[in-house]
C-alpha cells in the first residue's frame, strides 16, 4: 500500500493510523536545565513529518529521545502502541530506528566505506567482506548522485559530501524509521532534490521519516504532516496541506515576519578596499581576479566544491597562494590568518565543528579567541570578556541553557550565532562569510541580513558566500560567480537573478577570466 | 699474524661503581690495543641482561670473538649464553659475578660481595663494642645487593648493634639523599649508618649535614671511591674507614685475558679480589687521584 | 565549451605523501640493512639475522598488541613490568610443581597456561580499571607498572628466580630450536605478526578499534561496543605479553627485577615508527613489525661495528630513531 | 520577541560533579597528609614538611612546564635526561671556569646562566623538531632522551662529574638556605607554580595552549601562531629543566648518568594526577603542583612507616597513584 506524496493524511488527529514511533508527555531536562516540556507526538508508517521550530527549540533533543540517543527524564517513547526503553541508539536500532545527526556522526580517519558499515560490517565467516561492502557502498553513493570513492578517507572529503555519506550510512541500516536532523544544511537545491527522491521512494515503501530543516519551501515540498515546536513545547502539528511558508514562520518565531531581506543600497564609493589579481591556490583555485568596494556586500555563488571556500582561505592566508592583494591601495603580504587579522580581514568559516569553534570549551572561551589582545592588558580582562558575551548574547540572540554550558552542548543554529558573533567581535573592515547561515532559523536569518547590511552601511565592506542561491541574489549589490576553481562571471544590477548566475555556475554561459 | 678478537660485555654505567668498572674496562682496551696490534677488542654495554645476552651473540655471529670477558648484569640469564661461548671454543673470562654453573670459565676475576658485607659488619661490631642503632642504606634489589647485606647481619650478629629500618638507595645519591632524610625524620636517634656503597654515602652525609644531627656518629660506605679514601686519609670523623670493592678488576681481567693470547703466561684460574678495609693508616695504598672514581 | 580548466578537484589522489608515509618505515629498514651489510660483512649472515629476528620476537610480539591498544586510543606502560611477572610466576609454578609431576613437558606446559591466563589476567584488570572505572589508561598502566614490577622484586626476594636447570633443558627449544632452520620465536613472531595485520585489516574488530581511536562518540553511536572492544585489546595485549615470555623465559632461564625494562617504550616506539597514530584512529601491524625490526638493527649494528664511543649508543640510537620517522613524517593536509 | 531566552546572568553553577572533579586531587592530597600524620608523629614536623617541599622543587618545577606542553596537546619524555645533561654540563662549565676567574659568586652566575641558556636550547631543538619537522613528540624526546642520557655518560666518561669543594660551599646556600626559614627550593617551586597558574589562566598564551590542544584547526582558523605556541610551550620547558637544574645541582654537586631517571614519568604523572588531560585542551598548574606533592608523599610515607617489605613500595606507590585519581574519574557527560 502506497501512500501518494500529495495527497496528505486527512486528519491530524492520532487515531487514524496508528504511529510507528510515538512520545507520550515527555520532559527532558540537562542538569537544573529544563528543555523539553510535555511533548506528545507521533510518527506514522508512510509519512514525512518535519519537526520546525526555532534554534534550540528543542527539535534535536525530541530526535534524539526518539532514536535512543538519550532518555527522557519523564515520559515515555512508543513503539508500534507499546512502551519501550531504548537503553541505547544500537536497541533502537535493531528495531529499525536510524538517526542522522546535525551533527557529522563519523570517523574522520575512517573510509567512507568503513564509516557505512560501522557497526554493522558485512562479514564471511570471520572476516570481512569487504567486496560485499564496496559494492554495496557504491550503490548507495550512486542513488545519491554522490561519486566519491568508498576508500576515500572521510577526513579528505567535502563536507556535502561527508553529509551523503551520512545519508548512505542510514539508508544501509533498512530504517522503518528514519529520523534526520537537518540533512539538508549543507547541501545546495540540486543536492538536497536528490535526497528528497530517495525521502519519496521510503515513504512509498512505507517507511515513517522525520526530519528538520530550516529551509521552509523544503518543507512544504515535501512534508505530509508538519509539527512546530517553540522554547521546548509543541505547539501545533497540521498537515503541511493547510500551512503556507509564512504560516509556518509566524508560527515558529511567534511574530510575524516582514520582509527577510533589508533593503539593498549599494556601495559607498568606487573605491576598492579589498583587490585580489591573478590570485592561484595551488590545486584548487587559478587565476582569480575580483576586487570589492568600501560598503558594497559582494556575493560569490558557484556549485558545491566551485572552489569558493579555498579561494578566500587563499586570501586570508589559511592556505598557501600566489597572487596579488591589495587593501587599500596597498600591496600586502599575507601569510596566516594573523596578517589578515592585522589588514582589517576576517574570515568565518563554513565548518563551525571542526575549524569555528572549540567545543569542549565555553562560549567565553570561544567568542575571544580570535581577539583576545583586546581583552588583554598583560592579563585576559575577564570582566570585559564577560561584557563582550553578554553583549553577544543580546545581539545575535544566542540562547543557552546556561551560561557555563559547553559549546558542543549548544544548538547548532545557536553554535552558528556564536561563531558570527566571534568574528564580528575581531572589528573587521573586511568580512568574508562562508555560508553565514547554516542551520539557522528563518526568524534569526532575518536578524542576520539585517546585521550585514547594517555593517555595510557603516561603511564595512563584506564577501558572502552562500550555497543558498536566494541568500546572494537577496543579500548582494554585485554577484561573483566561480566554476571549477576559476571566476566564471560577474553579474550587477538587475542581472543578479537565478537564471543568470546558474547558468554561469554551471557553464552554460561566459568565458574564463585569466583565459589568454 | 691473525689478529685475536676479544669481547668485553658489561652493564651500562648506570651508577657510580658501575661508571668506574665502564671507566677503567674502556682505558684498559685503549692501552692494550695499541700495546698490541694484533689484538682487536670489542666493548659493549648493556642496559638489562636481555640486551648483555644480545651483545654477547652479537659478538659471536658476527665479530668471531676469540675470547669474551664479561661482567654478568645478573648470573642466571647469562650462564646458558656463556656457556654457547665456551662451548664454541672461545675463552671465557668471568668477572665479578659467578654464572650458576661451575666450570663454564676459563678464567674468574671475582669480587668478593659476602664478604665485603662481613668485612663492613665486623668494623661496626668492632667500633660499637656496646651496640648502638644504625640504619642501613641498601643497592638496586639483586643478587649482590642481598649477599652483601647478608654478610653483613652475620657479622654484626651478636654484637648489639640493632639494625632500626634498611631502604633501598639503589646506589644512587639522591635516592640516598631521600631516604636518609626520612630516616632522619623518622628516627629520634641513630648511632651510625651503613650506606654499603660511596655513592650512597655522598648522598647520607648531605642529609646528615643537612639535618644538623649530632648524634650521627659515622657513616661507612663502600667501593673506594677517591673522594672518600680522602677523606678516610685526612681523618674525617665521619668517614672513618672504607671498603673496597675495586671496579678495577674489570681491568684485570681484561689485562690477565689479552696475556692469555700474547704470552705464555700460564693465566687461568681463580682471582679472587678480596674486599678490604680501608682506614686513616692505610689509606694512601688506595688512593689514586687521577682515576675517575 | 571551457574545458581547459587546470584545477582538479580532489578525488583521484595518488598523492606521493601517501606513499612516502607507507614506504617511509620501510625504507628506513633498507637504508639500516645496507648500512649494516656495509659494515660488517657478517651482517647478512644466517646467524646474525635470526639473533636478530629472535630477539625482535619478544617486544614484536608486544608491539603487535600494542599497536592495538594505541588505534584504539589506549596506552599501556606497564607490559614491561608485566612480563617481567609473568616469567617470574611462571619460573615460581614451575619450579613447585617440578616434585610433585617431574621433569618433563607437563611442566612446561602448565608453565605456559599460567603465562597465558596471567597475561589474559593482567590485562583483563588494565582493562577493567580504564574502560570500567574511567580511569586515564596512562594512569592505571604507571600504576600497574610499578605494582607488578614490586611484585616480581618480593617474589625473588630482591633477587633473580631461576628456573630448575632440569626444566631449563627441556624448554630450551622453545628459544633455541626451530622448525627448518627457522628458530621457534620467529615463527611465532611471525605468526603473531600475520594474524594482527589479518585482525586488523580484515575483522570488524580491527576496524572498531580504528573507530573507537577515530571518535569514540561516534563508534558508540554506531552500535560499537566501545568498552567491550576497549577492554579486548588491553585483554589481548596481556595474552600476547603471555605468549611472550614464554618465549623469554627459555632464553635466560630466569626473572628478576631488571627484566623487560623499559619495554614498553620499545613497543610504543615501534608502533609509532610503523606509522601508527600515537593518538588513536589508524594503526597497521605490518608498520609496528618493521619498527621493531628497525629498533633491534640499531642495536645490532652498533655491536657489529666499533663506533666512537659505547656510552654514545644512547645517542646514535635516538638519531636513527627520529631520523627513520623524519622519512614518513606526516605533511599536514593543508585546511 | 518571545521572551523565553534562557540564558541566566553567570554564577549558581554547582554542578556536583565538577566540583568532585576539583576536589578529587586535593582530596587525595588531604587523605594522604592525614595518613602520614597518623602514622609518625614526625610526618607533619617542620624538618619533614620542609624536606619534602623542597625535594619536590625539581620535578615540580619541570612538572609546571610539562603542564604547558601536556595542554597544547604535546609531550616531553626527554625532561630527565635533559636534566642531568645540563647538571653535568654546568659543572664542567664551572670546574673550567674556576682556574679563571677563582672560586666566586661569579662562577656559580655563569653556571646558572648556562644552565639556563642549555635548557633554552634543547627545549628550543625539542620545539623545532616537532613543529617544524613535523615530527610526533614521543619519538623526538624519546630520541632526545636517548641522546642526553649518552651525553651526560659521556661527559662523566662513564662516572659522575662532581663539582669542586670551594665552589660547592659558595652554590650551597642555593639548595640549604633560605628566606624566613623557608628555602631557596621551595620558594622558587612556590614562584614557577604560581607564575604558571597564573599564565594558565589569565594570560593569552594559556589560552592558545588550551585551544591549540583542544582543536588544532579551530586555533589557526582564530588567528593563533600554532607553530609559534607550541614551540614556546617546549622552550618553556627547557627553561624550567635548567632552572630545576639550577636547584639541583647545589644539593649534591654532582652529575651523573643517574641523575634525573624517570623524572619524566614523574613529571607527567604529576600532572595527569592534577586533572591536566594527557590529549591535550585542557590543563591546571594547580593540579600538577598537588599532583607532585601526591607523589613526593607517597614515598616520604613509605620510609616513615614499617611497610611489609620494601620491595612492594613500588606496588603500594602505584595502588595510591590509581587511587588518588579514582577520586576524579571523568563522568561521562550525556548525549
Ligand atoms: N547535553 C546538553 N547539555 C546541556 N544543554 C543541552 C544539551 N544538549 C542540548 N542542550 C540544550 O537544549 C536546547 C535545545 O537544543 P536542541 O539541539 O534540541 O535545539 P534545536 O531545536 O535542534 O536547535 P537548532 O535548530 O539550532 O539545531 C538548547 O538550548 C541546547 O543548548
Ligand atoms: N581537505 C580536503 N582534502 C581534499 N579535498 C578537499 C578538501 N577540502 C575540500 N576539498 C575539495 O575541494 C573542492 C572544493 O571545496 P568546497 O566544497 O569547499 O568548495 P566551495 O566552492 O567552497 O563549495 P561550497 O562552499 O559550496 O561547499 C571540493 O571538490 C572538495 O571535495
Ligand atoms: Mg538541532
Ligand atoms: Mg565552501
Amino acid at each position: 500500500m502506497t501512500v501518494p506524496a500529495t495527497a496528505t493524511v486527512a486528519s491530524p488527529e492520532p487515531h487514524s493510523a496508528p504511529a510507528a514511533l510515538a512520545l507520550r508527555a515527555v520532559y527532558k531536562s540537562f542538569g537544573p536545565v529544563q528543555i523539553l516540556f510535555d511533548i506528545d507526538f507521533d510518527l506514522r508508517p508512510g509519512e514525512v513529518h518535519a519537526l520546525i521550530g526555532e534554534n534550540g527549540a528543542g527539535k534535536s533533543t525530541t530526535m534524539k529521545i526518539l532514536a535512543g540517543y538519550l532518555s527522557a527524564t519523564s515520559g515515555s517513547v512508543e513503539l508500534d502502541g507499546h512502551p519501550v526503553s531504548f537503553v541505547n541508539s544500537e536497541q533502537a536500532e535493531d528495531q529499525g530506528v536510524v538517526m542522522i545527526h546535525q551533527e557529522f556522526n563519523l570517523a574522520e580517519q575512517l573510509s567512507v566505506e568503513q564509516n557505512i558499515f560501522l557497526g554493522r560490517e558485512i562479514r564471511k565467516g570471520l572476516f570481512l567482506d569487504k567486496t560485499a561492502m564496496r559494492t554495496k557502498t557504491r550503490e548507495l553513493l550512486q542513488r545519491l548522485n554522490c561519486d566519491v570513492d568508498p576508500d576515500a578517507r572521510v577526513m579528505d572529503i567535502s563536507v556535502p559530501d561527508k553529509q551523503m555519506v551520512e545519508i548512505a550510512k542510514a539508508l544501509s541500516r533498512k530504517a522503518r524509521v528514519l529520523i534526520m536532523d537537518e540533512p539538508t544544511a549543507v547541501l545546495t537545491n540540486r543536492e538536497s532534490e536528490v535526497l528528497f527522491e530517495q525521502v519519496d521512494r521510503l515513504r512509498a515503501e512505507g517507511t515513517a521519516i522525520l526530519f528538520t530543516s530550516h529551509k521552509l519551501d523544503e518543507v512544504a515540498r515535501i512534508a505530509d504532516r508538519i509539527t512546530i515546536m517553540r522554547d521546548g513545547h509543541r505547539i501545533m502539528t497540521k498537515s503541511a496541506a493547510d500551512l503556507t511558508q509564512d504560516q509556518m514562520a509566524e508560527a515558529m518565531v511567534g511574530r510575524e515576519l516582514s520582509n527577510l531581506f533589508p533593503p539593498k543600497t549599494g556601495a559607498d564609493a568606487d573605491q576598492p578596499v579589498l583587490e585580489v589579481t591573478d590570485l592561484e591556490v595551488p590545486g584548487f583555485v587559478a587565476h582569480a581576479s575580483f576586487h570589492l568596494r568600501k560598503g558594497e556586500i559582494l556575493g560569490f555563488a558557484g556549485l558545491i566544491g566551485s572552489g569558493r571556500t579555498e579561494l578566500m582561505e587563499g586570501v586570508v592566508g589559511l592556505r598557501s597562494h600566489r597572487g596579488n592583494i591589495k587593501i587599500n591601495g596597498q600591496d600586502i603580504e599575507i601569510n596566516g590568518l594573523s596578517d589578515a587579522k592585522r589588514a582589517g580581514v576576517a574570515y568565518l568559516t563554513e565548518d563551525r565543528k571542526s575549524r569555528g569553534l572549540l567545543l569542549d570549551k565555553g562560549m567565553r572561551e570561544n567568542l575571544t579567541l580570535l581577539s583576545l589582545e583586546k581583552f588583554t592588558t598583560g592579563l585576559i580582562d575577564r570582566k570585559s570578556e564577560e561584557a563582550a558575551l553578554d553583549k553577544s548574547i543580546n545581539d545575535f540572540d544566542i540562547r543557552a541553557p546556561t551560561r557555563e554550558v559547553l559549546v558542543g552542548n549548544l544548538s547548532g543554529g545557536n553554535q552558528q550565532k556564536l561563531l558570527i558573533a566571534k568574528t564580528m567581535l575581531s572589528e573587521p573592515e573586511v568580512v568574508i562569510i562562508d555560508e553565514p547561515t547554516r542551520g539557522i532559523d528563518i526568524g534569526t536569518k532575518q536578524q542576520i541580513y539585517e546585521f550585514i547590511h547594517t555593517l555595510a552601511q557603516a561603511g564595512k565592506s563584506i564577501i558572502v558566500i552562500s550555497s543558498e542561491m536566494s541568500e546572494v541574489i537577496g543579500l548582494a549589490d554585485r554577484v561573483v560567480v566561480m566554476r571549477s576553481g576559476r571566476i566564471v562571471g560577474e553579474v550587477e544590477g538587475n542581472d543578479v537573478n537565478e537564471e543568470t548566475i546558474v547558468r554561469l555556475a554551471m557553464g552554460l554561459e561566459g568565458e574564463q577570466q585569466g583565459h589568454e | 699474524q691473525d689478529t685475536t678478537v676479544i669481547g668485553v660485555s658489561i652493564p651500562a654505567a648506570t651508577h657510580g661503581w658501575a661508571g668506574g668498572m665502564n671507566f677503567h674496562a674502556q682505558e684498559a682496551v685503549d692501552r692494550l690495543e695499541e700495546t698490541y696490534p694484533e689484538l682487536d677488542f670489542v666493548l659493549a654495554t648493556a642496559s638489562d641482561p636481555a640486551k648483555q645476552v644480545n651483545d654477547i651473540e652479537d659478538m659471536v655471529a658476527a665479530r668471531g670473538i676469540d675470547a669474551l670477558v664479561v661482567l654478568p648484569f645478573e648470573s642466571e640469564p647469562l650462564t646458558g649464553p656463556v656457556k654457547n661461548v665456551a662451548d664454541n671454543g672461545a675463552w671465557v673470562t668471568v668477572v665479578d659475578r659467578g654464572l650458576s654453573e661451575e666450570g663454564i670459565e676459563d678464567l674468574y676475576v671475582a669480587g668478593d660481595n659476602p664478604g665485603f658485607g662481613r668485612v663492613s659488619g665486623e668494623y661496626f661490631a668492632d667500633k660499637m663494642p656496646d651496640g648502638g642503632k644504625i640504619v642501613v642504606l641498601r643497592g638496586i634489589p639483586t643478587t649482590i645487593d642481598n649477599e652483601r647485606v647478608e654478610g653483613f647481619q652475620s657479622a654484626i650478629d651478636g654484637s648489639g648493634i640493632e639494625v632500626l629500618g634498611m631502604e633501598h638507595g639503589n646506589w644512587n645519591r639522591d635516592d640516598s639523599f631521600t631516604v636518609m632524610q626520612d630516616f632522619l625524620s623518622k628516627y629520634p636517634e641513630i648511632d651510625a649508618v651503613w650506606a654499603s656503597d660511596d655513592d650512597m654515602a655522598v648522598g647520607a652525609l648531605a642529609a646528615i649535614e643537612q639535618a644538623g644531627r649530632e648524634d650521627v656518629q659515622f657513616v661507612l660506605g663502600g667501593a673506594g671511591m677517591k673522594e672518600m679514601i680522602k677523606r678516610v686519609m685526612d681523618g674525617d670523623e665521619m668517614i672513618p674507614a672504607d671498603v673496597t670493592y675495586p671496579p678495577s678488576m674489570i681491568a684485570t681481567a681484561i689485562e690477565l685475558t689479552a696475556l692469555n693470547f700474547v704470552s705464555n703466561a700460564p693465566v687461568s684460574g681463580e682471582f679472587v679480589i678480596g674486599s678490604v678495609l680501608i682506614t686513616p693508616e692505610n689509606a694512601e695504598n688506595f688512593y689514586y687521584p687521577d682515576s675517575p672514581f | 565549451m571551457s574545458d581547459t580548466v587546470s584545477v582538479k578537484p580532489a578525488s583521484n589522489r595518488a598523492s606521493p605523501f601517501l606513499d612516502l608515509h607507507i614506504l617511509g618505515p620501510i625504507l628506513a629498514l633498507i637504508v639500516l640493512v645496507v648500512i649494516g651489510a656495509l659494515m660488517n660483512p657478517n651482517f647478512l649472515s644466517y646467524a646474525n639475522i635470526t639473533n636478530v629476528l629472535a630477539r625482535s620476537a619478544f617486544i614484536g610480539i608486544i608491539a603487535v598488541g600494542m599497536t592495538f591498544v594505541i588505534t584504539a586510543g589506549g596506552l599501556d606502560l606497564s607490559v614491561g613490568s608485566m612480563a617481567a611477572f609473568i616469567a617470574g610466576l611462571m619460573i615460581l609454578v614451575m619450579n613447585a610443581l617440578l616434585p610433585a609431576m617431574g621433569s618433563g613437558v607437563g611442566v612446561i606446559l602448565v608453565g605456559m597456561l599460567t603465562a597465558l591466563v596471567a597475561g589474559l589476567l593482567a590485562g583483563g584488570l588494565n582493562g577493567f580499571l580504564i574502560t570500567h572505572m574511567r580511569i586515564e589508561a596512562f594512569i592505571v598502566t604507571l600504576g600497574s607498572m610499578g605494582i607488578y614490577r614490586s611484585l616480581v622484586t618480593w617474589l625473588a626476594d630482591g633477587g633473580t628466580l631461576s628456573l630448575d636447570f632440569g626444566l631449563r633443558e627441556i624448554y630450551g627449544p622453545v628459544y633455541y630450536g626451530g622448525l627448518f632452520g627457522i628458530s621457534w620465536p620467529i615463527i611465532i613472531f611471525a605468526l603473531v605478526a600475520i594474524i594482527g595485520e589479518v585482525v586488523m585489516r580484515h575483522t570488524a574488530f580491527g576496524r572498531h578499534c580504528a573507530a573507537i581511536g577515530s571518535n569514540e562518540k561516534v563508534a558508540r553511536y554506531s552500535a560499537v561496543h566501545v568498552g567491550r572492544v576497549r577492554m579486548a585489546t588491553y585483554v589481548l595485549l596481556g595474552i600476547l605479553v603471555g605468549v611472550a615470555t614464554i618465549m623469554y623465559v627459555p632464553r635466560l632461564g630466569s626473572a628478576s627485577s631488571a627484566t623487560g625494562v623499559l619495554w614498553e617504550l620499545e613497543a610504543i616506539a615501534a608502533v609509532i615508527i610503523g606509522g601508527t597514530v600515537l593518538k588513536g584512529g589508524f594503526g597497521r601491524v605490518w608498520g609496528t613489525v618493521i619498527g621493531v625490526l628497525i629498533l633491534s638493527l640499531i642495536g645490532n649494528i652498533l655491536n657489529l661495528t666499533d663506533m666512537v664511543s659505547p656510552y654514545l649508543n644512547g645517542a646514535i640510537q635516538g638519531v636513527i630513531i627520529v631520523l627513520a620517522v623524519v622519512l614518513q613524517r606526516d605533511k599536514k593536509a593543508e585546511g
